[in-house]
């Protein structure tokens, strides 16, 4: 399992703050693109795995904690 | 001390404290950047607003940048408080300490810091109008989500 | 109020204090510098520091500081408040707030405001050092005017 | 008269916090020529006739306060 993490904007389209995948294993690229397909989410949005910004060709593991993080606005 | 640094909170901030972190004989220059909730941005007018984090990976980013700046200006030291939750109007949302032995780079570092408080941390702001709220999407406040759906009991928390 | 911005004293001063000063709806942020009191130039181990001041001339300069600044940017507010009398490594000998609407405004405008300090504001610092004492000359730091005179029962006052 | 204020430096090399002159008017360029004399004070000395910056040129008169600005090292 893959838990997904899901704040402000995103959080809306997906309707919670948490989601869970079955992968075993997914890349970057091809979360995004099921994220895309489910809840409209920008293909551009940024990823954070175990807290650290992870590239497309990234691969996230079961066990992981993903962030979907849009634009930041802090500051 | 060291892990205090670079914080999230869900409470009020106090300037001096952050101030305090950073203030040591070799330091002969502060600087403070305090970043307060501004009424009106291109004539449009704030109710209030609120800011959402990723806290854990927030406090890991600003210590990411405390330590490029350190990496930049090498005898700077930085602190960097960032408050998330509901704030009114001329509230402090971000306060950053940077002290340096000369002036310039206590200038510079700061201004980086903010810069880059604007790129990589996993904070979220969401502007409350009086007849509606959007999510802020990036610094340059070029994207934005509005969620269309007004939320007018909100305004009177 | 706005005779307040611009203030010679000989307490400690607030930084929350000069701060509140220029804080507003319109401001989104506030800069402030902070000088202390460093104990190491150049090798040389200061032990404590006196200013000394035309009171009524430096307030008057440092109001026209904040004059030139808001000429430059008609929308920072700026207030600053300098110390005189005896300070002790690590306390702070002055503090410069400004708000502006937008935050490289707040940057440029303090940078300023201490570059002029430095410049026009008649107040004078003296260097007491384990050995000795001098007037520092400038803000380079290239004029001094040693007395030749160690007092060394000031030290321990 | 004319009151003279003396700081830092300046107070040292006089021995005073403040002078009075006798003259009715004088140059600010004829008053740091006097002062020079009198106590070996850089002719370049910023002078400040009633709280305000003086070039060389401008007079001083009886009733005003003038300073003697040395460097200045606030900040």
């Amino acid at each position: 399992m893959i838990k997904v993490l899901c704040f402000a904007h995103i959080k809306e389209l997906t309707g919670s703050d948490e989601l869970l995948l079955e992968n075993e294993e997914l890349t970057v690229q091809d979360f995004l693109q099921d994220m895309h397909d489910r809840y409209g989410i920008n293909k551009d949005c940024m990823v954070a795995v175990n807290e650290e910004y992870a590239e497309p060709g990234d691969v996230m593991k079961s066990g992981d904690t993903v962030a979907l993080i849009p634009p930041v606005s802090g500051g | 001390m060291k892990d205090t640094l670079y914080r999230v909170t869900d409470q009020p901030i106090s300037v001096e404290d952050v101030m305090a972190k950073v203030i040591r004989p070799e330091a002969g220059a502060v600087t403070n950047f305090i970043g307060t909730v501004r009424e009106f941005t291109k004539g449009k007018r704030t109710l209030y607003l609120k800011y959402e984090a990723y806290p854990s990976m927030a406090e890991k980013q600003l210590a990411r940048i405390g330590k490029e700046i350190q990496e930049k200006w090498p005898e700077a030291r930085t602190a960097i408080t960032h408050r998330i939750g509901r704030l009114d109007i001329s509230e402090i949302a971000v306060v950053i300490a940077v002290s340096t032995p000369h002036r310039k780079d206590a200038y510079a570092a700061n201004e980086y810091a903010i810069e880059r408080i604007k790129q990589i941390v996993p904070i979220w702001k969401k502007e409350h109008y009086e007849n509606g709220e959007e999510w802020i999407g990036d610094q340059l406040e070029t994207v934005s989500y509005p969620s269309g759906k007004p939320e007018g009991e909100e305004f009177h928390d």
